[in-house]
């Protein structure tokens, strides 16, 4: 039998809900731990960030000075290198501080001294630093999700990517529309799939905190959160959320934004 | 078809109890989460008594009215697909040893006997088609069959179509006709019976049903037709299949692209649509994987992937595909049209795109 | 009832590297029940099944009336595909089938047939070119053309060689682009078609890219081979192969039950009509 | 006596919720400099908030945070509905209850057996653990297992839960569900109250020093979600004076703000609770807790794991109480007038006190924002305690003794540098 795959997780600027999605598996941690080394998981009291990996997850956006070597220095260390959660593949909530004209003014009004604050323009993708092998998204993502990818790599292959949208497993769990039948303003129809259905499947509009999915129509989902009511502004915000920076959420909140200040 | 009885409103639970009595599950319409949905009734008072719905393109709406009335109303999101193509099912187990040798397992579902109360006359149509779909074709499904062999159906003729119903023009309703064990029609007082299977006469027998006056069948006959005269929608009078597959470069495609999200909730609470997409899920600890088969929908980018290529990677190809298929190439497959005039597609599209206005665009009855 | 989602284990006998990408599998079903009633017929193909990962649909290669062995020549590309590389003799995958309609080699007896493959490594086409020359007799003239994008494409080079060394066969081989020492003509596999032997009443078989395939169709029916004699291999999303799953259909057909070969009428309205 | 100098460099202090740094300079046992340094790198929530409406806030500032993300949703509804007057109810108030009892059990149990217990057994990880330590090991991931139960059913996931909003929550369970759940959570007791046993059998350290605990106080409930700010000191105000008596400040080598209490350190959480809060434990509770012989309020802030101990037990006890007659209701949110004004909010995250500002303007839109995390509550306090307990182990100490004590101290205030970031350096270095 060979070794044991090496496994890594490395944190960037995040809320670490991510790595709860190994941290909350219990037994399977365990279990996981069997099936691989973990060689790097400073939360569960694995340190050696600088080692080399078979197979690293990264969790966080890019934001610091630090950060950004930190990243590369993990790149060259890893065989296979997952992005994981809407920070690291999509700059996370944090990456609303690239749309204020003022980031560094928004640190000026937080910290008396700002000067002490280090940190780059805009909160960023692994992606936008590194060649990543592949992005499980989602806000935060689940066990299933990580999971999944370790099984993978001990069989030797990619995870799936999972790019429909959230309707479609929303009408397999059997979840009755709230768009429909409620007219609540769900994101569900420009949302990747992943989650499960959750927020649909409580009776409420899913907040896209899985990013968006493939083929989305972003311009028609949006012209029908018009016809409910929502004002342009308030459509661009439910672009401009947890994967504002992700390209079609990016570019729809921006359509709408300009609508918003054409009112104006 | 002559009425069997009359069961009167308040015996509806005596009719629960005797399918339990006879072993069956019953599943039956009830009011869940803002609309009408099938799951297990063990109580006749669960049923939508006095609940009416309101469909639009895009918009459902449940509203109460001061009637007794417990089927007031056209139907909900789901037909009997979800009950006999599940919408998760595992296909087969997969274990491999320390050795590296693969045992495979089936995984037939043990299926409890079903009755269905409330079925409507498309959700019939519709059955039949996923009937020549899943048991009738190259192989029968057994999950599929296991889950068809003992289901009980007991149709309600439709006296309430929503505005977006069109079975009337696809020959699939109001009236129940075929493919039932019993119909009920709901009147004033309560419903009257007909059986439509020896099984379903049996099971008369056993329910207080008493003799049917033939003011009340005027009555229901009259209702029935009525609901077939207010249908406010219809498909195009022609031969859809060539009309679509004569105008596959149409300029609507393009259009309707503008509009559609692409999102499949068209296709997954569409009775007849079948697709499904099949996935290996193993357990971490590598030892067994399960085959599990999913809805899936011609309007996901998987859908059509082969490796490097979309076929179909954009969404005018992916609302040609599904309309050239449901109006058109069903004929071919399976003898008649994929559309069973449900209009769950209009109602549950969440921008409310019209199949019925966009074929007539496609195929030109008027108004392109 | 049958179950027609079932896997059998079969274990790999061989592997055979045939390109730095494509490989070939020899297996036999490990059940001896299973595997002597097994039949298939030339053309057809297997759900093939790496365990815990998934399954591909598969062309049997070898040939019916052989020993006990079944060959699937195979390209790495995605999960599934690229994981069965991996595997070594003695690795156990799943397989169930055999699968849809292959090639029409009743039909095809006593003709003269011509053969046009078109990029990397044709394996459906490989099966026929195979079966034939071991039935050569029942066959007339066998005129193979394949066409590649880039010279440094073409695998199999041996075998080209050795079959246009026999009697009867001929082999063209063109490249869109040329390399040096790159034996064949350059352009599109059409450019062969003036030099080649395709007499009229040949009977054509096509496997490759779509846009290809409508190119060579065109070209035969203005050389006056009817459209009854152009056959198709064709490709699509497959999950189930039983005809339930809804993936492979073009138009009215399930290529994996009218399919995947088709005859060129079968086709016609819908060839290069883009998302069928 | 020669001079004694220490140098020592652990490059990443393990087994916190996220990462910071430590300075540390000692000459002859004294301290000479100690700064624990939090490198948030700046998520700037606060601004993020601004122009937002108030019912997005919920699902906003869930993200501070993943491992408390409840507390956080808690402070906010609270004040939100503060502003609107808005009293969601006794069902929706018993199930909010319910549902932060899961965040300290999944929370705490996660501290306890992943972060914490290493240090007093002597591992480096809770995965090292597994094989000597089995059944306890077992006992705590499905204690675990079992708050993140308790959110997932009204969250429908653990982390970042959608359940919430302003008003209740978006759906009721189902009543076959909470009583499914519940019958788990009756199985989990004697677990619960056997964690409490041996968390106070764990080798802890001594530990003698004099500091202020905040917490909330309820007039019948142990805190988590209602109450007035009190203190050991004798303070006692309504949630809405807080930046009365405490204040920010910064300092350079950190990018979490520090707080006081008029101008001193305090310690939130949940040794700080259960100081001020004894009285108020479930009967059972404080039966178990009587057992341990260890008594409340305590001076020794390593006695915070047998605090959380407590808490898991005070929370499963309290969770089962409050599911007892559950009854699912149709419409358990109300949807909320905006006007505006300033509302506070203020609950007891696992790790302490979580305190909220809102403005926001008569559409329900937010004008300003403040959240006041424990984690920088503490952080005065963990120096402070750092001090103390690094000099009380004596001028000769060596340096790995020094540094597992700092880590232990440390580990013991559950920092969520999370609602921070970054590696943390213990550096023990001359001055
Ligand atoms: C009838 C038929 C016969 C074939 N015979 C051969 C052969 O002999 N040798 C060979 O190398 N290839 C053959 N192919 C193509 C082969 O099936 C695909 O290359 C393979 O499925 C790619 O799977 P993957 O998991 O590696 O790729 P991924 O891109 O990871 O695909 C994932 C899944 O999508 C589906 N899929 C992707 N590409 C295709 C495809 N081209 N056709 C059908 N389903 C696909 C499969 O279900 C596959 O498991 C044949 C295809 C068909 C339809
Ligand atoms: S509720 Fe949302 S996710 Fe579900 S089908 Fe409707 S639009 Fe899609
Ligand atoms: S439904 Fe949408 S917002 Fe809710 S958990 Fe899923 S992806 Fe996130
Ligand atoms: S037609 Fe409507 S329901 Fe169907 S995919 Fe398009 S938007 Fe979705």
């Amino acid at each position: 039998m060979d070794a044991k795959p090496r496994l890594a997780v490395h944190k960037f600027s995040s809320c670490d809900g991510c790595q709860l999605a190994f941290l909350n598996q219990g037994a399977e941690l365990l279990q996981l731990a069997t099936l691989v080394e973990i060689v790097h998981f400073a939360q569960a009291g694995f340190v050696a960030p600088d080692a080399t990996v078979d197979m690293a997850f990264v969790e966080g956006s890019i934001s610091t000075p630090e950060d950004e070597k930190r990243i590369r220095l993990v790149r060259k260390n890893s065989r296979y290198l997952v992005a994981i959660g809407a920070c690291a593949t999509a700059g996370g909530l944090q990456a609303l501080r690239n749309r204020a004209p003022g980031g560094a003014g928004w640190i000026a009004e937080i910290y008396p001294q700002p000067g002490h604050i280090h940190a780059l323009p805009a909160s960023t993708a692994v992606s936008a630093h590194v060649p990543v092998d592949a992005e499980l998204w989602g806000c935060p993502v689940n066990g299933r999700q990580v999971l999944d990818a370790v099984r993978g790599r001990l069989f030797g292959v990619t995870p799936v990517v999972e790019t429909d949208k959230v309707c479609l497993e929303c009408k397999r769990q059997q979840g009755v529309c709230v768009l429909v039948a409620h007219g609540a303003p769900c994101m569900g129809p420009v949302t990747r799939t992943g989650c499960g259905a959750l927020c649909p499947r409580l009776h409420r509009d899913c907040y896209a905190c899985y990013g968006p999915a493939e083929n989305a129509n972003t311009q028609a989902l949006g012209r029908r959160l018009a016809d409910l009511g929502l004002s342009p502004a308030a459509i661009a915000r439910r672009f401009l959320s947890i994967n504002n920076a992700a390209t079609a959420f990016r570019d729809a909140g921006d359509r709408w934004q300009e609508e918003d200040h054409g009112d104006a | 078809m002559a009425a069997t009885g009359f069961l009167l409103r308040g015996h509806m639970q005596n009719l629960l109890d005797a399918l339990r009595a006879a072993g069956y599950r019953c599943v039956g319409p009830q009011v869940r989460d803002g609309a009408i949905i099938y799951d297990t009734l063990s109580q006749a008072d669960d049923l939508p008594w006095g609940w009416r719905d309101e469909q639009k393109p895009g918009r459902y709406r449940l509203g109460r009215h001061d009637s007794p009335w417990g089927f007031a109303w056209a139907n909900g999101p789901q037909g009997l697909k979800p009950l006999l193509f599940a919408s998760a099912d595992t296909l087969q187990t997969a274990r491999r040893t320390d050795e590296g040798a693969l045992h495979f397992e089936s995984a037939t579902p043990h299926a409890i006997a079903t009755a269905v109360l409330g079925v409507r006359a498309c959700d019939l149509a519709a059955l039949r088609l996923q009937d020549q779909h899943f048991l009738e074709g190259l192989v029968p499904d057994p999950h599929y069959a296991a889950r068809r062999a003992d289901l009980f159906l007991i149709a309600v003729h439709c006296t309430h179509p929503a505005a977006t119903c069109f079975c009337v023009s696809t020959g699939d309703g109001p009236r129940a006709e075929h493919g039932f064990d019993l119909a009920l029609g709901e009147t004033e007082e309560g419903f009257l019976g007909t059986a439509g299977s020896a099984a379903g006469a049996g099971f008369a027998k056993r329910l207080p049903l008493r003799a049917a006056e033939p003011r009340e069948q005027d009555a229901l006959e009259a209702r029935i037709t009525a609901a077939a005269a207010a249908q406010q929608r219809s498909l195009p009078a022609r031969d859809l299949r060539a009309a679509l597959f004569a105008n596959l470069r149409h300029p609507r495609w393009e259009e309707v692209a503008t509009r559609c999200l692409s999102c499949g909730n068209c296709t997954a609470v569409c009775p007849s649509c079948f697709c499904h997409a099949q996935s290996e899920e193993p357990t971490l600890d590598g030892l067994s994987s399960m085959s599990v088969r999913r809805w899936d929908s011609c309007f996901t980018q998987g859908h059509s992937a082969i490796h490097g290529i979309v076929i179909r990677a954009d969404t005018r190809q992916r609302y040609r595909q599904w309309l050239t298929h449901k109006l058109g190439s069903w004929h071919d497959q399976y003898g008649r049209s994929g559309c069973v005039g449900c209009g769950r597609c209009i109602t549950w599209c969440p921008v409310g795109i019209d199949i019925t206005e966009e074929a007539a665009g496609i195929c030109g009855s008027g108004h392109v | 009832m049958s179950e027609p989602h079932l896997m059998h284990e079969a274990v790999i006998c061989e592997r055979i590297q045939e390109s730095p990408t494509i490989f070939t599998l020899r297996l036999a079903f490990t059940d001896p029940e299973h595997k002597a009633r097994y039949r298939f017929q030339p053309g057809q193909f297997n759900m093939v099944g790496l365990y815990g990962v998934g399954q591909s649909p598969i062309s049997i290669v070898s040939d019916p009336e052989d020993e006990h062995l079944l060959d699937h020549t195979i390209r790495g590309l995605g999960r599934v595909s690229l994981g069965l590389s991996r595997l070594a003799p003695g690795g156990r995958v799943g397989l169930r089938g055999p699968y849809g309609r292959g090639w029409p080699l009743a039909a095809a007896e006593g003709r003269n047939i011509v053969l046009v493959t078109g990029g990397l490594g044709c394996a459906p086409a490989v099966s026929v070119i195979r079966y034939i020359l071991r039935r050569r007799e029942r066959f007339g003239h066998l005129t193979i053309l394949q066409g590649v994008k880039h010279a440094d494409d073409l695998i199999w080079r041996q075998q080209y060689e050795r079959w246009s060394g026999l009697p009867d066969v001929y082999v063209g081989l063109a490249a869109d682009v040329s390399a040096p020492g790159w034996f064949g003509q350059v352009g599109p596999v059409t450019v062969l078609f003036d030099r080649a032997p395709i007499a009229p009443g040949s009977l054509v078989m096509l496997c490759g890219p779509e846009m290809m395939m409508r190119a060579v169709v065109e070209d035969l029916r203005h050389r006056g081979i009817d459209e009854n004699d152009i056959w198709l291999s064709m490709e699509r999303n497959m999950h189930c192969a039983v005809g339930l799953c809804g993936h492979c259909q073009i138009g009215p057909y399930f290529v994996c039950r009218n399919g995947p070969v088709f005859s060129y009428p079968e086709l016609k309205a819908l060839l290069g009509e883009r998302g069928f | 006596m020669a001079m004694r100098e220490i140098r020592l460099c652990v490059p990443v202090l393990a087994r916190v919720e996220g990462e910071g740094a430590l300075d540390l300079a000692m000459r002859n046992g004294r301290i000479e400099t100690l700064r624990l340094r939090i490198f948030e790198p700046p998520r700037l929530f606060e601004k993020f908030l601004e122009g937002r409406e108030y019912g997005e806030v919920p699902d906003m500032v869930a993200r501070v945070c993943g491992i408390c993300p409840v507390a956080y949703q808690m402070s906010a509804v609270q004040a939100i509905e503060g502003l609107f007057d808005l009293d969601p109810g006794p069902w929706v108030h018993a199930l909010r209850r319910v549902f932060y009892c899961g965040e300290w059990i999944q929370s705490h149990a996660l501290h306890i057996h992943w972060l914490a217990a290493p240090d007093f057994l002597g591992y480096d990880s809770a995965v090292d653990m597994a094989a000597t330590h089995a059944a306890a090991l077992r006992r705590g991931l499905a204690l675990q297992s079992l708050g993140n139960a308790i959110v997932s059913l009204l969250g429908g996931r653990s982390v970042h839960p959608v359940g919430v909003c302003v008003g209740g929550f978006h759906a009721a369970p189902r009543a076959a569900d909470v009583a499914a759940l519940r019958q788990r959570l009756i199985a989990a007791v004697a677990d619960a109250e056997a964690l409490v046993a041996w968390t106070a059998a764990l080798p802890l350290p001594p530990g003698d020093q004099d500091f202020v605990s905040v917490a909330l106080r309820h007039p019948r409930d142990y805190p988590m979600n209602a109450g007035r700010i009190v203190a050991s000191n004798g303070l006692d105000i309504p949630v809405s004076e807080y930046e009365t008596d405490f204040a920010e400040h910064q300092v350079a080598y950190s990018t979490a703000l520090f707080s006081t209490l008029q101008g001193r350190p305090y310690l939130v959480g949940p040794l700080a609770r259960l100081n001020l809060n004894a009285d108020r434990l479930h009967p059972s509770v404080q039966a178990a807790l009587a057992r341990t012989g260890i008594s409340f309020p305590s001076r020794n802030t390593l006695h915070s794991i047998v605090a959380r101990a407590v808490e898991i037990h005070e929370a499963l006890l309290e969770a089962i109480d409050l599911l007892a007659d559950y009854r699912d209701v149709p419409c358990p949110g109300l949807g909320g007038t905006p006007r505006a004004g300033i509302g506070f909010g203020a609950t007891e995250a696992p790790r302490g006190l979580l305190w909220h500002r809102y403005e926001l303007d008569d559409a329900g839109l937010v004008r300003h924002a403040r959240l006041v995390p424990p984690t920088s509550q503490n952080q005065a306090r963990i120096e402070e305690d750092l001090r103390g307990a690094l000099e009380a182990l004596g001028a000769d100490a060596d340096e790995d003794v020094l540094r597992k004590r700092a880590e232990m101290v440390i580990r013991s205030y559950d920092p969520c540098i999370s609602c921070a970031t970054h590696f943390l350096r213990v550096r023990v270095a001359p001055a």
